[in-house]
Protein backbone atom coordinates (compact mmCIF):
# COMPACT_ATOMS: atom_id res chain seq x y z
CA UNK A 1 0.00 0.00 0.00
CA UNK A 2 2.01 3.30 -1.28
CA UNK A 3 1.38 6.77 1.11
CA UNK A 4 -1.31 7.81 -0.32
CA UNK A 5 -3.68 5.13 0.28
CA UNK A 6 -2.23 4.63 3.64
CA UNK A 7 -3.01 8.49 4.44
CA UNK A 8 -6.62 8.45 3.19
CA UNK A 9 -6.80 5.08 5.11
CA UNK A 10 -5.82 6.66 8.37
CA UNK A 11 -8.26 9.31 7.80
CA UNK A 12 -11.13 7.73 6.90
CA UNK A 13 -10.51 5.55 10.29
CA UNK A 14 -10.38 8.73 12.28
CA UNK A 15 -13.13 9.71 11.11
CA UNK A 16 -15.17 5.97 12.06
CA UNK A 17 -13.46 6.26 15.33
CA UNK A 18 -15.21 9.73 15.77
CA UNK A 19 -18.29 8.45 14.50
CA UNK A 20 -18.28 5.55 16.92
CA UNK A 21 -17.82 7.53 19.82
CA UNK A 22 -20.32 10.07 18.45
CA UNK A 23 -22.97 7.11 18.65
CA UNK A 24 -22.06 5.98 21.99
CA UNK A 25 -22.55 9.70 23.68
CA UNK A 26 -25.79 11.06 21.76
CA UNK A 27 -28.93 10.09 23.50
CA UNK A 28 -31.29 10.63 21.09
CA UNK A 29 -31.17 7.14 19.18
CA UNK A 30 -33.22 8.17 15.80
CA UNK A 31 -29.43 10.50 15.47
CA UNK A 32 -27.64 7.33 16.65
CA UNK A 33 -29.69 5.27 13.80
CA UNK A 34 -28.28 8.59 11.06
CA UNK A 35 -24.83 8.04 12.59
CA UNK A 36 -24.74 4.64 12.03
CA UNK A 37 -25.52 5.22 8.14
CA UNK A 38 -22.39 7.73 7.79
CA UNK A 39 -20.76 4.92 9.74
CA UNK A 40 -21.49 2.58 7.44
CA UNK A 41 -20.36 4.59 4.26
CA UNK A 42 -17.44 5.20 6.03
CA UNK A 43 -16.25 2.07 6.39
CA UNK A 44 -17.19 0.93 2.78
CA UNK A 45 -14.77 3.86 2.10
CA UNK A 46 -12.50 1.64 4.08
CA UNK A 47 -13.11 -1.46 2.33
CA UNK A 48 -12.45 0.07 -1.18
CA UNK A 49 -9.13 1.26 -0.29
CA UNK A 50 -8.38 -1.69 1.40
CA UNK A 51 -9.52 -3.39 -1.81
CA UNK A 52 -12.08 -5.74 -0.71
CA UNK A 53 -14.07 -3.86 -3.50
CA UNK A 54 -16.98 -6.98 -3.15
CA UNK A 55 -17.26 -6.68 1.11
CA UNK A 56 -17.84 -2.66 -0.26
CA UNK A 57 -20.67 -3.83 -1.86
CA UNK A 58 -22.20 -6.06 0.39
CA UNK A 59 -21.53 -2.83 3.04
CA UNK A 60 -23.99 -0.45 0.76
CA UNK A 61 -26.96 -2.68 0.26
CA UNK A 62 -26.49 -4.03 4.06
CA UNK A 63 -25.14 -1.43 6.27
CA UNK A 64 -26.37 1.70 4.86
CA UNK A 65 -29.64 0.32 3.49
CA UNK A 66 -31.49 -2.32 5.36
CA UNK A 67 -29.45 -2.14 8.58
CA UNK A 68 -30.88 2.09 9.20
CA UNK A 69 -34.17 0.82 8.28
CA UNK A 70 -33.96 -1.94 10.78
CA UNK A 71 -32.77 0.09 13.65
CA UNK A 72 -35.76 3.00 12.63
CA UNK A 73 -38.02 0.17 12.67
CA UNK A 74 -37.16 -1.01 16.19
CA UNK A 75 -37.01 2.84 17.64
CA UNK A 76 -40.62 3.35 15.93
CA UNK A 77 -41.89 -0.39 17.97
CA UNK A 78 -39.89 1.10 21.29
CA UNK A 79 -38.96 4.90 21.90
CA UNK A 80 -36.83 7.60 20.72
CA UNK A 81 -34.87 7.87 24.26
CA UNK A 82 -32.83 5.47 25.59
CA UNK A 83 -33.03 4.97 29.24
CA UNK A 84 -29.89 6.19 31.15
CA UNK A 85 -28.80 3.12 33.18
CA UNK A 86 -26.32 3.37 35.94
CA UNK A 87 -23.00 1.81 34.07
CA UNK A 88 -19.73 1.22 36.60
CA UNK A 89 -17.21 2.71 34.16
CA UNK A 90 -14.01 1.30 35.90
CA UNK A 91 -15.48 -2.51 34.95
CA UNK A 92 -16.50 -1.68 32.03
CA UNK A 93 -13.50 -0.08 30.80
CA UNK A 94 -11.42 -3.28 32.90
CA UNK A 95 -13.43 -5.56 30.57
CA UNK A 96 -13.07 -3.55 26.87
CA UNK A 97 -9.36 -3.18 27.16
CA UNK A 98 -9.32 -7.03 27.77
CA UNK A 99 -11.20 -8.02 25.05
CA UNK A 100 -9.05 -5.41 23.29
CA UNK A 101 -5.59 -6.87 23.92
CA UNK A 102 -7.13 -10.69 23.42
CA UNK A 103 -7.93 -9.42 19.94
CA UNK A 104 -4.88 -7.48 19.37
CA UNK A 105 -3.02 -10.58 20.17
CA UNK A 106 -5.15 -12.74 18.39
CA UNK A 107 -3.61 -10.36 15.24
CA UNK A 108 -0.02 -11.58 15.97
CA UNK A 109 -0.16 -14.19 14.19
CA UNK A 110 -1.93 -13.39 11.34
CA UNK A 111 0.10 -12.95 8.14
CA UNK A 112 1.20 -9.45 7.17
CA UNK A 113 -1.24 -7.09 5.38
CA UNK A 114 -0.30 -8.21 1.65
CA UNK A 115 2.04 -11.24 2.52
CA UNK A 116 2.10 -12.92 -0.72
CA UNK A 117 2.72 -15.91 1.22
CA UNK A 118 -0.41 -16.21 3.28
CA UNK A 119 -2.11 -19.43 3.51
CA UNK A 120 -5.10 -17.97 1.84
CA UNK A 121 -3.06 -16.88 -1.13
CA UNK A 122 -1.58 -20.44 -1.51
CA UNK A 123 -4.01 -23.65 -1.96
CA UNK A 124 -7.07 -23.09 -4.26
CA UNK A 125 -7.14 -19.22 -4.53
CA UNK A 126 -4.50 -19.96 -7.53
CA UNK A 127 -6.50 -22.27 -9.27
CA UNK A 128 -9.62 -19.69 -8.75
CA UNK A 129 -7.74 -16.47 -10.18
CA UNK A 130 -6.12 -18.44 -13.19
CA UNK A 131 -8.85 -20.66 -14.39
CA UNK A 132 -12.27 -19.92 -13.22
CA UNK A 133 -12.27 -17.55 -16.44
CA UNK A 134 -12.03 -20.92 -18.74
CA UNK A 135 -13.16 -23.17 -16.22
CA UNK A 136 -17.04 -21.47 -15.39
CA UNK A 137 -17.17 -18.34 -18.27
CA UNK A 138 -17.87 -16.01 -15.83
CA UNK A 139 -15.45 -12.86 -15.82
CA UNK A 140 -15.91 -11.96 -12.03
CA UNK A 141 -14.31 -14.47 -9.92
CA UNK A 142 -16.01 -13.73 -6.57
CA UNK A 143 -18.89 -14.69 -8.24
CA UNK A 144 -17.89 -18.03 -10.09
CA UNK A 145 -16.50 -18.78 -6.39
CA UNK A 146 -19.38 -18.34 -4.57
CA UNK A 147 -22.14 -19.61 -7.31
CA UNK A 148 -20.08 -21.99 -8.65
CA UNK A 149 -17.36 -23.61 -6.66
CA UNK A 150 -19.07 -23.21 -3.34
CA UNK A 151 -22.41 -23.30 -4.52
CA UNK A 152 -24.36 -25.91 -2.43
CA UNK A 153 -22.95 -23.62 0.68
CA UNK A 154 -23.72 -20.78 -1.13
CA UNK A 155 -27.30 -22.30 -1.23
CA UNK A 156 -27.83 -23.07 2.65
CA UNK A 157 -26.26 -19.36 3.50
CA UNK A 158 -29.18 -17.88 0.88
CA UNK A 159 -31.59 -20.26 2.66
CA UNK A 160 -31.12 -19.64 6.06
CA UNK A 161 -31.16 -15.99 5.36
CA UNK A 162 -34.33 -15.80 3.33
CA UNK A 163 -35.74 -17.92 6.46
CA UNK A 164 -34.42 -14.89 8.93
CA UNK A 165 -35.75 -12.13 6.62
CA UNK A 166 -38.99 -13.71 6.47
CA UNK A 167 -38.85 -14.33 10.39
CA UNK A 168 -38.13 -10.47 10.49
CA UNK A 169 -40.62 -8.86 8.12
CA UNK A 170 -43.37 -11.67 10.15
CA UNK A 171 -42.26 -9.91 13.68
CA UNK A 172 -42.08 -6.17 12.28
CA UNK A 173 -45.27 -5.89 9.95
CA UNK A 174 -47.24 -8.26 12.61
CA UNK A 175 -47.00 -6.16 15.23
CA UNK A 176 -47.43 -3.07 13.24
CA UNK A 177 -50.62 -4.21 12.36
CA UNK A 178 -52.05 -4.84 15.86
CA UNK A 179 -50.85 -1.72 16.61
CA UNK A 180 -52.65 0.28 14.37
CA UNK A 181 -55.45 -1.61 14.28
CA UNK A 182 -57.18 -0.27 17.54
CA UNK A 183 -56.24 3.47 16.37
CA UNK A 184 -58.39 2.93 13.09
CA UNK A 185 -61.18 2.28 15.43
CA UNK A 186 -61.37 4.97 17.51
CA UNK B 1 -4.29 15.87 -9.33
CA UNK B 2 -6.37 13.37 -7.93
CA UNK B 3 -5.00 13.45 -4.60
CA UNK B 4 -6.23 16.79 -4.35
CA UNK B 5 -10.16 15.98 -5.42
CA UNK B 6 -9.49 12.91 -2.61
CA UNK B 7 -8.27 15.72 -0.32
CA UNK B 8 -11.26 18.33 -0.77
CA UNK B 9 -13.57 15.41 -0.69
CA UNK B 10 -12.32 14.53 3.13
CA UNK B 11 -12.39 17.89 4.71
CA UNK B 12 -15.55 18.23 3.27
CA UNK B 13 -16.55 14.68 5.11
CA UNK B 14 -14.97 16.38 8.56
CA UNK B 15 -17.06 19.26 7.63
CA UNK B 16 -20.44 17.15 7.30
CA UNK B 17 -19.17 15.07 9.98
CA UNK B 18 -19.50 17.67 12.36
CA UNK B 19 -22.76 18.91 10.60
CA UNK B 20 -24.51 15.45 11.07
CA UNK B 21 -22.80 15.74 15.13
CA UNK B 22 -24.30 18.72 15.98
CA UNK B 23 -27.34 18.40 14.71
CA UNK B 24 -29.67 20.73 16.12
CA UNK B 25 -32.29 19.32 14.37
CA UNK B 26 -32.78 15.27 13.03
CA UNK B 27 -33.61 16.84 9.70
CA UNK B 28 -30.05 18.55 9.88
CA UNK B 29 -29.15 14.89 10.42
CA UNK B 30 -30.72 13.30 7.37
CA UNK B 31 -29.60 15.87 5.13
CA UNK B 32 -25.85 15.21 6.70
CA UNK B 33 -26.29 11.49 5.79
CA UNK B 34 -27.75 12.38 2.36
CA UNK B 35 -24.33 14.65 1.42
CA UNK B 36 -22.23 12.15 3.15
CA UNK B 37 -23.23 9.66 0.47
CA UNK B 38 -22.50 11.64 -2.42
CA UNK B 39 -19.32 12.17 -0.94
CA UNK B 40 -18.28 9.08 -0.49
CA UNK B 41 -19.81 8.28 -4.33
CA UNK B 42 -17.22 10.58 -5.07
CA UNK B 43 -14.08 9.68 -2.59
CA UNK B 44 -14.72 5.98 -4.35
CA UNK B 45 -14.83 7.36 -8.09
CA UNK B 46 -11.69 9.54 -7.60
CA UNK B 47 -9.97 6.80 -5.80
CA UNK B 48 -10.52 4.23 -8.80
CA UNK B 49 -8.16 6.46 -11.07
CA UNK B 50 -6.02 7.18 -8.32
CA UNK B 51 -5.06 3.61 -8.49
CA UNK B 52 -5.60 3.15 -11.34
CA UNK B 53 -8.62 0.83 -11.87
CA UNK B 54 -11.50 2.46 -12.53
CA UNK B 55 -13.82 -0.75 -12.67
CA UNK B 56 -14.56 0.72 -8.85
CA UNK B 57 -17.33 3.11 -10.74
CA UNK B 58 -19.72 0.03 -10.09
CA UNK B 59 -19.83 0.43 -6.57
CA UNK B 60 -20.08 4.05 -6.80
CA UNK B 61 -23.16 3.77 -9.01
CA UNK B 62 -24.74 1.16 -6.26
CA UNK B 63 -24.18 4.14 -3.65
CA UNK B 64 -25.69 6.67 -5.27
CA UNK B 65 -29.06 4.97 -6.01
CA UNK B 66 -28.69 3.87 -2.14
CA UNK B 67 -28.24 6.77 -0.98
CA UNK B 68 -31.44 8.09 -2.36
CA UNK B 69 -33.62 5.37 -1.51
CA UNK B 70 -31.98 5.54 2.50
CA UNK B 71 -32.36 9.16 2.73
CA UNK B 72 -36.40 8.82 1.15
CA UNK B 73 -37.11 5.46 3.26
CA UNK B 74 -36.20 7.11 6.51
CA UNK B 75 -37.90 10.65 5.40
CA UNK B 76 -41.06 8.24 4.66
CA UNK B 77 -40.56 6.56 7.86
CA UNK B 78 -40.10 10.07 9.82
CA UNK B 79 -43.37 11.12 8.47
CA UNK B 80 -45.53 8.51 8.41
CA UNK B 81 -43.77 6.27 11.51
CA UNK B 82 -44.44 6.21 14.47
CA UNK B 83 -41.08 8.06 14.83
CA UNK B 84 -41.04 11.69 16.77
CA UNK B 85 -44.68 12.15 17.02
CA UNK B 86 -44.24 13.85 20.61
CA UNK B 87 -41.31 16.45 19.32
CA UNK B 88 -41.32 16.01 15.30
CA UNK B 89 -38.98 19.03 15.01
CA UNK B 90 -37.54 20.50 18.49
CA UNK B 91 -33.98 20.30 18.30
CA UNK B 92 -33.32 16.68 20.01
CA UNK B 93 -31.66 17.22 23.16
CA UNK B 94 -27.98 15.67 23.23
CA UNK C 1 -4.41 17.13 -27.34
CA UNK C 2 -3.96 15.24 -24.69
CA UNK C 3 -2.25 17.56 -22.82
CA UNK C 4 -4.91 19.69 -23.19
CA UNK C 5 -7.26 17.64 -22.23
CA UNK C 6 -5.63 16.89 -19.37
CA UNK C 7 -5.14 20.60 -18.44
CA UNK C 8 -9.15 20.96 -18.90
CA UNK C 9 -9.97 17.81 -16.53
CA UNK C 10 -7.32 18.66 -13.86
CA UNK C 11 -8.78 22.74 -13.87
CA UNK C 12 -12.05 20.60 -14.03
CA UNK C 13 -10.92 18.35 -10.78
CA UNK C 14 -9.33 21.42 -8.81
CA UNK C 15 -12.72 23.41 -9.26
CA UNK C 16 -14.60 20.56 -8.05
CA UNK C 17 -12.68 20.19 -5.04
CA UNK C 18 -13.27 23.68 -4.62
CA UNK C 19 -17.01 23.87 -4.75
CA UNK C 20 -17.58 20.63 -2.82
CA UNK C 21 -15.28 22.30 -0.13
CA UNK C 22 -17.38 25.31 -0.49
CA UNK C 23 -20.84 23.38 -0.06
CA UNK C 24 -19.18 21.72 2.99
CA UNK C 25 -18.12 25.46 4.93
CA UNK C 26 -21.88 26.29 4.15
CA UNK C 27 -23.15 23.38 5.51
CA UNK C 28 -21.71 24.06 8.86
CA UNK C 29 -21.93 28.26 8.77
CA UNK C 30 -25.37 28.73 7.34
CA UNK C 31 -27.92 29.51 10.33
CA UNK C 32 -31.04 27.14 10.00
CA UNK C 33 -31.79 23.69 8.22
CA UNK C 34 -33.63 25.30 4.67
CA UNK C 35 -30.50 27.38 4.29
CA UNK C 36 -27.93 24.58 5.03
CA UNK C 37 -29.93 22.79 2.45
CA UNK C 38 -28.90 25.61 -0.06
CA UNK C 39 -25.22 25.00 0.66
CA UNK C 40 -25.84 21.32 0.40
CA UNK C 41 -26.79 21.17 -3.00
CA UNK C 42 -24.34 23.28 -3.99
CA UNK C 43 -21.87 20.10 -3.19
CA UNK C 44 -24.37 18.09 -5.06
CA UNK C 45 -24.74 20.21 -8.51
CA UNK C 46 -21.53 21.99 -9.27
CA UNK C 47 -18.93 20.20 -7.08
CA UNK C 48 -20.11 16.49 -8.42
CA UNK C 49 -20.82 17.64 -11.75
CA UNK C 50 -17.89 18.94 -11.84
CA UNK C 51 -15.16 16.09 -10.13
CA UNK C 52 -17.53 13.45 -12.47
CA UNK C 53 -16.73 15.74 -15.83
CA UNK C 54 -12.90 15.75 -14.78
CA UNK C 55 -12.76 12.06 -14.74
CA UNK C 56 -14.77 11.44 -17.81
CA UNK C 57 -12.17 13.67 -19.28
CA UNK C 58 -9.24 11.23 -18.44
CA UNK C 59 -11.18 7.69 -19.22
CA UNK C 60 -12.20 9.68 -23.02
CA UNK C 61 -14.41 7.70 -24.99
CA UNK C 62 -15.17 4.38 -22.81
CA UNK C 63 -16.79 2.27 -20.61
CA UNK C 64 -16.05 4.10 -17.70
CA UNK C 65 -17.14 7.31 -19.09
CA UNK C 66 -20.65 5.75 -19.36
CA UNK C 67 -20.87 4.78 -16.14
CA UNK C 68 -19.30 8.24 -14.73
CA UNK C 69 -22.49 9.93 -16.89
CA UNK C 70 -24.67 7.14 -15.42
CA UNK C 71 -23.72 8.61 -11.62
CA UNK C 72 -24.14 11.95 -12.84
CA UNK C 73 -27.34 11.26 -14.39
CA UNK C 74 -29.11 9.50 -11.08
CA UNK C 75 -27.11 11.82 -9.07
CA UNK C 76 -29.11 15.02 -10.69
CA UNK C 77 -32.60 13.31 -10.74
CA UNK C 78 -32.17 12.03 -7.24
CA UNK C 79 -30.49 15.17 -5.55
CA UNK C 80 -33.78 17.77 -5.73
CA UNK C 81 -36.02 14.49 -4.85
CA UNK C 82 -34.15 14.28 -1.44
CA UNK C 83 -33.56 17.75 -0.92
CA UNK C 84 -37.29 18.53 -1.40
CA UNK C 85 -38.76 15.40 0.69
CA UNK C 86 -36.51 16.98 3.27
CA UNK C 87 -37.27 20.40 3.07
CA UNK C 88 -40.83 19.04 2.89
CA UNK C 89 -40.90 16.79 5.63
CA UNK C 90 -39.36 19.38 8.11
CA UNK C 91 -42.12 21.70 7.17
CA UNK C 92 -44.88 19.44 8.00
CA UNK C 93 -42.76 18.78 11.37
CA UNK C 94 -43.34 22.45 11.88
CA UNK C 95 -39.80 23.40 11.54
CA UNK C 96 -40.05 27.12 11.01
CA UNK C 97 -37.56 28.84 8.24
CA UNK C 98 -35.67 31.60 9.39
CA UNK C 99 -37.24 34.30 6.74
CA UNK C 100 -35.73 38.21 6.84
CA UNK C 101 -38.55 40.44 5.54
CA UNK D 1 -47.34 -3.75 -23.72
CA UNK D 2 -45.54 -0.45 -25.50
CA UNK D 3 -44.40 0.13 -22.11
CA UNK D 4 -42.99 -3.07 -21.04
CA UNK D 5 -41.03 -2.91 -24.28
CA UNK D 6 -39.82 0.01 -23.45
CA UNK D 7 -38.96 -0.74 -20.51
CA UNK D 8 -37.32 -4.01 -21.23
CA UNK D 9 -35.31 -2.06 -24.15
CA UNK D 10 -34.21 0.38 -21.63
CA UNK D 11 -33.27 -2.53 -19.02
CA UNK D 12 -31.35 -4.97 -21.69
CA UNK D 13 -29.54 -1.45 -23.13
CA UNK D 14 -28.24 -0.79 -19.47
CA UNK D 15 -27.25 -4.25 -18.55
CA UNK D 16 -25.15 -4.51 -21.99
CA UNK D 17 -23.45 -1.08 -20.79
CA UNK D 18 -22.84 -1.81 -17.51
CA UNK D 19 -21.33 -5.06 -18.13
CA UNK D 20 -19.43 -4.88 -21.34
CA UNK D 21 -19.27 -8.58 -22.04
CA UNK D 22 -20.71 -10.01 -25.19
CA UNK D 23 -20.32 -13.65 -24.45
CA UNK D 24 -23.27 -15.62 -25.03
CA UNK D 25 -24.43 -17.08 -22.24
CA UNK D 26 -23.81 -13.72 -20.29
CA UNK D 27 -26.07 -12.29 -22.80
CA UNK D 28 -29.04 -14.77 -22.31
CA UNK D 29 -28.43 -13.91 -18.11
CA UNK D 30 -28.96 -10.44 -19.08
CA UNK D 31 -32.13 -10.96 -20.99
CA UNK D 32 -33.56 -13.31 -18.72
CA UNK D 33 -33.00 -10.62 -15.80
CA UNK D 34 -34.65 -7.42 -17.75
CA UNK D 35 -37.38 -9.75 -18.58
CA UNK D 36 -37.78 -10.69 -14.83
CA UNK D 37 -37.30 -7.35 -13.90
CA UNK D 38 -40.13 -6.18 -16.56
CA UNK D 39 -42.52 -8.54 -15.26
CA UNK D 40 -41.81 -7.16 -11.35
CA UNK D 41 -42.14 -3.93 -12.77
CA UNK D 42 -45.23 -4.39 -14.72
CA UNK D 43 -46.97 -6.77 -11.57
CA UNK D 44 -46.20 -3.73 -9.13
CA UNK D 45 -47.64 -1.06 -11.69
CA UNK D 46 -51.53 -3.12 -11.91
CA UNK D 47 -52.70 -0.53 -9.91
CA UNK D 48 -51.77 2.81 -11.23
CA UNK D 49 -51.58 2.32 -15.04
CA UNK D 50 -50.24 5.88 -15.86
CA UNK D 51 -47.36 6.10 -17.86
CA UNK D 52 -46.14 9.51 -18.50
CA UNK D 53 -45.76 9.22 -22.42
CA UNK D 54 -42.97 10.37 -23.43
CA UNK D 55 -43.39 12.37 -26.98
CA UNK D 56 -41.50 15.59 -26.12
CA UNK D 57 -38.92 16.57 -28.72
CA UNK D 58 -35.49 15.57 -27.65
CA UNK D 59 -33.98 18.34 -29.49
CA UNK D 60 -35.85 21.00 -27.49
CA UNK D 61 -35.61 18.82 -23.79
CA UNK D 62 -31.89 18.98 -24.93
CA UNK D 63 -31.51 22.90 -25.26
CA UNK D 64 -34.06 23.11 -21.83
CA UNK D 65 -30.56 20.95 -20.51
CA UNK D 66 -28.19 23.31 -21.75
CA UNK D 67 -29.69 26.02 -20.53
CA UNK D 68 -30.63 24.46 -17.01
CA UNK D 69 -26.99 23.83 -17.10
CA UNK D 70 -26.18 27.18 -17.58
CA UNK D 71 -28.20 28.10 -14.86
CA UNK D 72 -27.08 26.19 -12.57
CA UNK D 73 -23.67 27.03 -12.54
CA UNK D 74 -24.55 30.38 -12.24
CA UNK D 75 -26.48 29.85 -9.44
CA UNK D 76 -23.87 28.04 -8.15
CA UNK D 77 -21.40 30.79 -8.24
CA UNK D 78 -23.58 33.19 -6.39
CA UNK D 79 -24.51 30.91 -3.66
CA UNK D 80 -20.50 30.49 -3.10
CA UNK D 81 -20.34 34.30 -2.88
CA UNK D 82 -22.62 34.14 -0.16
CA UNK D 83 -21.06 30.94 1.69
CA UNK D 84 -17.73 32.63 2.21
CA UNK D 85 -18.80 35.97 2.49
CA UNK D 86 -16.77 36.87 5.98
CA UNK D 87 -19.84 37.75 7.55
CA UNK D 88 -23.55 36.19 6.18
CA UNK D 89 -25.58 38.43 4.30
CA UNK D 90 -28.58 36.23 3.83
CA UNK D 91 -32.27 37.33 2.81
CA UNK D 92 -33.89 33.67 3.14
CA UNK D 93 -37.72 34.42 1.79
CA UNK D 94 -40.71 32.02 1.08
CA UNK D 95 -42.81 32.78 -2.14
CA UNK D 96 -44.78 31.06 -4.31
CA UNK D 97 -44.59 30.56 -8.24
CA UNK D 98 -47.37 29.79 -10.74
CA UNK D 99 -47.01 26.46 -12.27
CA UNK D 100 -49.81 26.52 -14.40
CA UNK D 101 -49.54 25.79 -18.19
CA UNK D 102 -48.07 22.34 -16.93
CA UNK D 103 -48.58 19.01 -17.21
CA UNK D 104 -47.87 16.42 -13.99
CA UNK D 105 -44.71 15.74 -15.41
CA UNK D 106 -43.75 19.52 -16.58
CA UNK D 107 -44.38 20.36 -12.63
CA UNK D 108 -42.05 17.83 -11.26
CA UNK D 109 -39.33 18.97 -13.54
CA UNK D 110 -40.17 22.72 -12.96
CA UNK D 111 -39.98 21.48 -9.02
CA UNK D 112 -36.54 19.57 -9.31
CA UNK D 113 -35.40 22.39 -11.57
CA UNK D 114 -36.16 25.14 -9.13
CA UNK D 115 -34.59 22.48 -6.60
CA UNK D 116 -31.58 21.32 -8.61
CA UNK D 117 -30.33 25.29 -8.93
CA UNK D 118 -28.51 26.47 -5.19
CA UNK D 119 -30.25 29.12 -4.06
CA UNK D 120 -33.85 27.95 -4.34
CA UNK D 121 -35.73 24.75 -3.33
CA UNK D 122 -39.17 23.96 -3.99
CA UNK D 123 -40.84 22.82 -0.22
CA UNK D 124 -44.34 22.24 -1.56
CA UNK D 125 -46.48 21.78 -4.53
CA UNK D 126 -50.15 23.65 -4.02
CA UNK D 127 -53.00 23.86 -6.22
CA UNK D 128 -51.14 24.72 -9.38
CA UNK D 129 -47.91 26.91 -7.14
CA UNK D 130 -45.17 26.10 -6.19
CA UNK D 131 -43.85 27.01 -2.48
CA UNK D 132 -40.50 28.46 -2.91
CA UNK D 133 -37.48 28.67 -0.38
CA UNK D 134 -35.19 31.36 -1.71
CA UNK D 135 -31.16 31.60 0.26
CA UNK D 136 -31.12 35.19 -1.53
CA UNK D 137 -32.69 37.82 -3.37
CA UNK D 138 -31.45 37.79 -6.62
CA UNK D 139 -31.87 34.20 -6.84
CA UNK D 140 -36.03 34.76 -5.82
CA UNK D 141 -35.81 37.56 -8.59
CA UNK D 142 -34.59 35.11 -10.93
CA UNK D 143 -36.73 32.58 -10.54
CA UNK D 144 -39.96 35.04 -10.03
CA UNK D 145 -39.17 36.45 -13.85
CA UNK D 146 -40.60 33.69 -14.67
CA UNK D 147 -37.85 32.27 -17.60
CA UNK D 148 -37.78 28.41 -16.25
CA UNK D 149 -41.44 27.90 -16.51
CA UNK D 150 -41.87 29.88 -19.90
CA UNK D 151 -39.29 27.28 -21.43
CA UNK D 152 -41.11 24.59 -19.69
CA UNK D 153 -44.44 25.52 -21.41
CA UNK D 154 -43.00 25.10 -24.83
CA UNK D 155 -41.52 21.85 -24.08
CA UNK D 156 -45.34 20.62 -23.15
CA UNK D 157 -46.33 18.24 -25.82
CA UNK D 158 -49.83 19.80 -26.92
Amino acid sequence: MDIGSFLINAILLVFLAATAIAVARLQNLFAGAMLFGIYSLLSAGVFVVLDAVDVAFTEAAVGAGIATILMLSTIALTGIKHESIPIRPLRSLLLVAVVGAALIYGTFDMPRFGDAEAPAHQHVALRYLQQSGDEIGIPNVVTSVLASYRGYDTLGEVAVIFTAGIGVLCLLGGSRRRRTDPADKS
Amino acid sequence: MYIAGIAAVLVTMALTLARAFMGPTVYDRILAVNSFGTKTVLIIALYGYFTGRPDFLDIALVYALINFIGTIAVLKFFEYGDLGRDRPSQPDDI
Amino acid sequence: MQLLLDAISWICLLSGGFFVVAGGIGLLRFPDFFTRLHAASVTDTLGTGLILLGLMLQSGFSQASVKLILILVFLFFSSPTAAHALAKAALHGKLVPFVKR
Amino acid sequence: MKHAFSLFAVLAGLWILLSGEFQTLLLVLGVISAAGVCWLALRMDAKDGEYPVVNVRLLRLGRYWLWLIKEIVKANINVTREILRPELRLSPSIFRVPADGLSELGQVTYANSITLTPGTVSINIKDRHIEVHALIQPAADDLQRGEMVRRLRRLEPN
